[in-house]
């Protein structure tokens, strides 16, 4: 875990790396740096994308990776956040890990992440004429949701 | 006159009906043979539904249908009223004639193959003297009538279903006829009741010892197939196909394919009994001595018959299903090798008559 | 079965798509898959999911914490129990609190229940795939004793909604302890019954095995887990990993399968019912009794963080996320189900296998669809 | 060999799965010893005293209930089933005004059975009953006013 962690630093200078109060190590990482770090990671034993989490912060959105190692039982979470609320994207990690297949594609459907070079990017969840991407905090729906 | 044997009851009714009205009487007492098929074929059918619900019900730690009359024996009637009474739906964009020519074919095919079966000394529409392979022949226009309406359909599922039944009702047909040909080599005769008449002394299933029962087997197992019943149930398929061939078949239609199923269950019960099992003929002619004995050749007819559908239902209720590939490979690796070498045997066992 | 290689000589052949669900028998619910087919083989899967998905996440972020517990029954709901301890061990991790051991007895207790429950359950609608209708009552009727105990004890059959933070709802039954014991040899009685029955059927084998086949490369790559990955040799059992409740009590074994085939899986499946039974059997004599709830406020509000908290369902590694921003509501909750990483490893599994095998691979992934729309 | 025996295995393994389905099938047909169904509306309905049906407000003989109105179970509700009207009516005894029900008002077809109102309750007022014949033809009539007409809170609940 040391030995990653100081190699995600020199590599990644900008990377973020929190380890105090926090359940896993937390690396955060820019979304230019997003793929080459994911597949560091995955290259440093961290095989099992356990989950991809989309994240709406309010200002930016974000997607919360959970990666495990499944040789130490070790885990690390990556988390990314895009200023662009309009036209998010990202990487694809389809390559690394073909979990991500569905996972961005529910990331996608929910919060609007476009992810480039996705083999099906389209609408997972909800009907394909769906307008909006109702797991961010500012969609709502006055006659369906009630609020209390 | 076509039909000239004198202990055909059937025959005698047309005789009697031409000598005193002619023609016309002749005519009658066709349409009353016929009649009283229809409704055998009805009652039969729907008693063998009931049969089979009851039955699994059992296997499967249920009860059945029990609300229904007597111990639920109004059920089926009740259900077919119900399916009488149901809007017809289809799909909009069917084959309308191969859709609606289907249950046709499938229906008189089943009819048809009743015919040539004794029920009991005498108690046969038409003793015909091929009779073993006129019911084969006839058979397999049932599954023309499969193909149509999984064709007709316009339904994928139903033409998968069409399909596969195709495949596996001709593959089939090869290992029942080398089957019943084990047995015609000891019968010498295609006729129905010849062959029961062979087996006074001796059922075939015993008299034919080894290779009677390995021809049984095969028989058995190729019925089953033939009537479309688990493990070989492959055109209706349901966790696959939803119902396979008649998906898009309701009310009457539905209800026509299922009789027809169980009718041909009855018929490949009928013929391995007939084969087998000597027919109408008593367990070592313990009912020779009694009076009617027409009636007592239906009673041990239908135990026998009862006891095959009961197995075939045994089958449908414990096994898995097989797979497509798996089915062909069964017949064309198992089942044909087998009943050829079988057949030899059989040969070699009548030419030195080591037969029991 | 490898390979199906067509030769259609001059003929003219053509790909089509079938839609398989979201009314249909093999697809437990309303999943939808459309498959691309050569004739009966399927050459492409794409999942279309979303007809049961009731965004359950979403409704999560504006309910209080014990709120949350009654939602995530309608998501795998076949281990019910085991999702409910899943968020109430989260919110207990978060909130750092510590729960009597009479609770955590409890928990493990039903969540083995459940988890056996669910097995049987799968195993009845796996003969039913594969054409023997007849394992289907015999596994409900099995399944029937764990729904009464539930019911006794938990008041629901299905949705227990028993776990709470800090606790649980009711105590145990008065019956509870001579019920269960009265279903362990029962259980242990007929299993073997299921093995003639289904196990060791000549059709039954030829159907499973070298079908579906999912390396523990791949099984690792499409994140399975759960039994799905335990037939392809991977050790994922959390209960092994990272006990929770009165799991570091138990001493039990994790089933590992490596040839990573339908069997496996269903071997897998069928001899984990026997560990769970292990399980119960260690802890049913001597519950202790302190308490069925830990002091917690009638308001619960979460420090502010990060929170995941991994068990293992019936089906696998269920993950529950939340973030908290201190609030008493969530400010974001996920749920990372087993059932939609294992749809995954079924896009790859089904290519080139006939349509019955797809069924037959579907079913021993063992889909709750509710679990994967959420 | 291996041909043979194949084939002879396999009959014997669909064999030994025919012995257990034959085993169950003829001592039911004979003695319905293993048959499970119970026949429902002629043999009771066994129903566990904890099973969760519906909610329902306790009431003694005197058409008095214990819910004070505080309204903690419509807090406590998930999903909004329990919807409580009330009102503030003048205590003539002590002269200071109470919070008096109205209309306690439970949404069947909404329940999700969770329990988290009858953990609310502090004075027991609501309570489970075992009742599952909940179906009707109309959705409305699975909202249930829980308080009987006119009846009123029980005396010393308050304290």
């Amino acid at each position: 875990m040391e030995n990653l962690i100081n190699k995600i630093q020199s590599k990644f200078p900008e990377a973020t790396i929190e380890t105090e109060g926090v359940q896993f190590p937390v690396i955060n990482v820019s979304p230019a740096d997003y793929y080459p770090l994911m597949e560091a990671v995955r290259e440093a034993g961290f095989d099992y994308l356990f989950s991809m989490t989309g994240m709406d912060w309010g200002k930016e959105l974000g997607v919360t990776n959970h990666l495990e190692n499944t040789k130490t039982r070790e885990m690390i979470v990556v988390k990314v956040k895009l200023e662009d609320r309009e036209n998010p994207e990202l990487e694809t990690l389809e390559n690394i890990w073909k979990t991500a297949h569905l996972h961005e594609r529910e990331i996608y459907d929910l919060f609007g992440i476009n992810f480039k070079g996705h083999s099906v990017m389209k609408r997972l969840l909800l009907p394909d004429d769906w307008e909006g991407y109702p797991m961010r905090k500012d969609w709502m729906d006055e006659t369906k949701m009630i609020i209390r | 006159m076509i039909l000239t044997n004198t202990t055909n009851y059937f025959a005698q009714l047309i005789d009697y009906l031409f000598e005193q009205m002619g023609l016309g009487g002749q005519i009658l007492g066709y349409v009353i043979v016929a009649a009283i098929y229809l409704t055998f074929f009805a009652v039969a059918g729907l008693l063998l539904v009931y049969v089979e619900r009851r039955v699994a019900a059992f296997f499967q730690l249920r009860l059945g249908p029990n609300r229904v009359g007597p111990w639920g024996l109004l059920q089926t009637i009740a259900d077919a009223l119900k399916l009488l009474a149901k809007e017809i739906t289809g799909t909009e964009r069917k084959d309308k004639l191969l859709y609606h020519a289907a249950y046709f074919l499938v229906i008189p095919a089943a009819l048809i193959g009743l015919s040539v079966i004794p029920f009991s000394n005498g108690v046969q529409a038409y003793d015909l003297n091929i009779g073993v392979f006129f019911i084969s022949a006839v058979s397999s226009v049932g599954v023309l009538g499969i193909l149509f309406g999984g064709w007709g359909s316009n339904n994928k599922y139903s033409l998968i279903g069409g399909m596969r039944s195709g495949l596996q009702m001709i593959s089939y047909e090869l290992s029942a006829g080398l089957a019943i040909l084990t047995i015609i080599l000891m019968a010498g005769s295609l006729q129905m009741s010849e062959i029961i008449n062979q087996q006074k002394d001796l059922w075939f299933i015993v008299k034919g010892h080894i290779p009677a029962l390995i021809a049984f087997v095969i028989f058995v197992i190729a019925g089953t197939a033939e009537s479309n019943r688990t493990p070989f149930d492959l055109p209706e398929g349901e966790a696959e196909l939803g119902a396979g061939f008649h998906s898009e078949y309701s009310g009457m239609g539905f209800a026509y394919f299922f009789l027809a199923e169980f009718i041909n269950m009855f018929i490949i019960s009928a013929v391995a009994v007939t084969l087998f099992f000597g027919g109408w003929l008593a367990p070592f002619g313990i009912t020779d001595s009694l009076p009617w004995q027409p009636l007592w050749g239906a009673v041990w007819f239908f135990v026998k018959v009862s006891g095959m559908i009961f197995l075939l239902m045994w089958f449908r209720w414990t096994f898995p299903r097989l797979r497509i590939d798996q089915l062909l490979t069964l017949e064309w690796k198992y089942l044909l090798p087998v009943g050829l070498l079988n057949i030899v045997l059989m040969a070699i066992l009548v030419y030195y008559n080591i037969i029991l | 079965m490898d390979t199906v290689t067509l030769n259609t000589g001059d003929l003219k052949s053509q790909e089509y798509f079938l839609n398989m669900g979201p009314q249909h028998p093999a697809t437990h619910g309303v999943l939808r898959l459309i498959l691309t087919m050569d004739g009966e083989v399927v050459k492409n899967i794409e999942p279309d999911l979303g007809f049961i998905h009731r965004s359950i996440e979403k409704q999560c972020e504006y309910e209080g914490y014990k709120q949350i517990i009654h939602l995530t029954d309608r998501m795998d709901y076949l281990s019910a129990h085991i999702n409910n301890e899943a968020v109430a061990l989260a919110i207990e991790q978060a909130l750092e609190i510590e729960v009597p051991e009479r609770v955590k007895v409890i928990r493990t207790i039903m969540g083995e229940l459940t988890r056996i429950a669910s097995h049987l359950l799968w195993w009845g609608v796996m003969g039913m795939d594969v054409g023997a209708l007849t394992t289907f009552m015999y596994a409900f009727r099995d399944r029937e004793m764990i729904n009464d105990i539930m019911e006794e004890t938990c008041g629901a059959r299905l949705t227990m909604s028993y776990s709470t933070p800090g606790g649980v709802m009711f105590d145990l039954h008065p019956n509870f302890v001579k019920r269960v014991k009265e279903f362990i040899p029962h259980l242990r009685s007929v299993i073997p019954k299921y093995d003639e029955l289904l196990t060791g059927n000549v059709i039954f084998q030829k159907r499973m095995k070298g079908i579906g086949i999912l390396s523990y490369e791949d099984a690792i790559s499409h994140g399975a887990s759960g039994p799905v990955a335990r037939g392809s040799g991977v050790s994922c059992d959390r209960r092994k990993i990272a006990p929770y409740s009165a799991l570091d009590k138990v001493d039990f074994k994790e089933i590992i399968y490596t040839e990573g085939d339908n069997l496996a899986r269903y071997n897998v499946r069928m001899k984990e019912m026997l560990e769970s039974l292990n399980i119960i059997e260690q802890l049913i004599d001597n519950i202790p009794d302190d308490g069925i709830q830990a002091k917690t406020k009638a308001l619960i509000k979460l420090p502010k963080g990060e929170f995941l908290q991994r068990v293992e369902t019936a089906r696998g590694d269920l993950g529950v996320y939340i973030v908290s921003d201190g609030k008493k509501n969530p400010y974001r909750v996920k749920f990372r189900s087993p059932g939609f990483s294992n749809l995954n490893a079924l896009i790859e599994m089904g290519k080139g296998h006939l349509i019955a095998d797809v069924v037959a691979i579907m079913s021993t992934l063992d889909f709750v669809v509710p679990d994967i729309d959420r | 060999m291996s041909y043979i025996g194949n084939i002879l295995g396999g009959i014997k393994t669909l064999l030994t799965g025919m012995k257990v389905t034959g085993g169950y099938f003829f001592p039911s047909v004979i003695g319905r010893k293993y048959t499970i169904t119970r026949q429902y509306p002629d043999e009771p309905a066994i129903v566990a005293d904890r099973f969760k049906g519906e909610v329902v407000m306790w009431h003694n003989e005197n058409n008095e209930h214990r819910c004070t109105g505080c309204q903690a179970c419509e807090i406590a509700c998930p999903n909004g089933s329990i919807e409580i009207i009330w009102d503030r009516v003048l205590n003539e005894e002590t002269g200071k005004k109470v919070k008096v029900i109205d209309q306690h008002i439970y949404h069947l077809g909404m329940c999700t059975m969770c329990n988290l109102c009858i953990q609310a309750c502090p004075t027991n007022a609501i309570m489970w009953s075992t009742n599952f014949h909940n179906s009707t033809y109309d959705r409305s009539q699975l909202t249930k006013v829980l308080n009987k007409p006119g009846s009123k809170l029980m005396a010393g609940v308050e304290e």
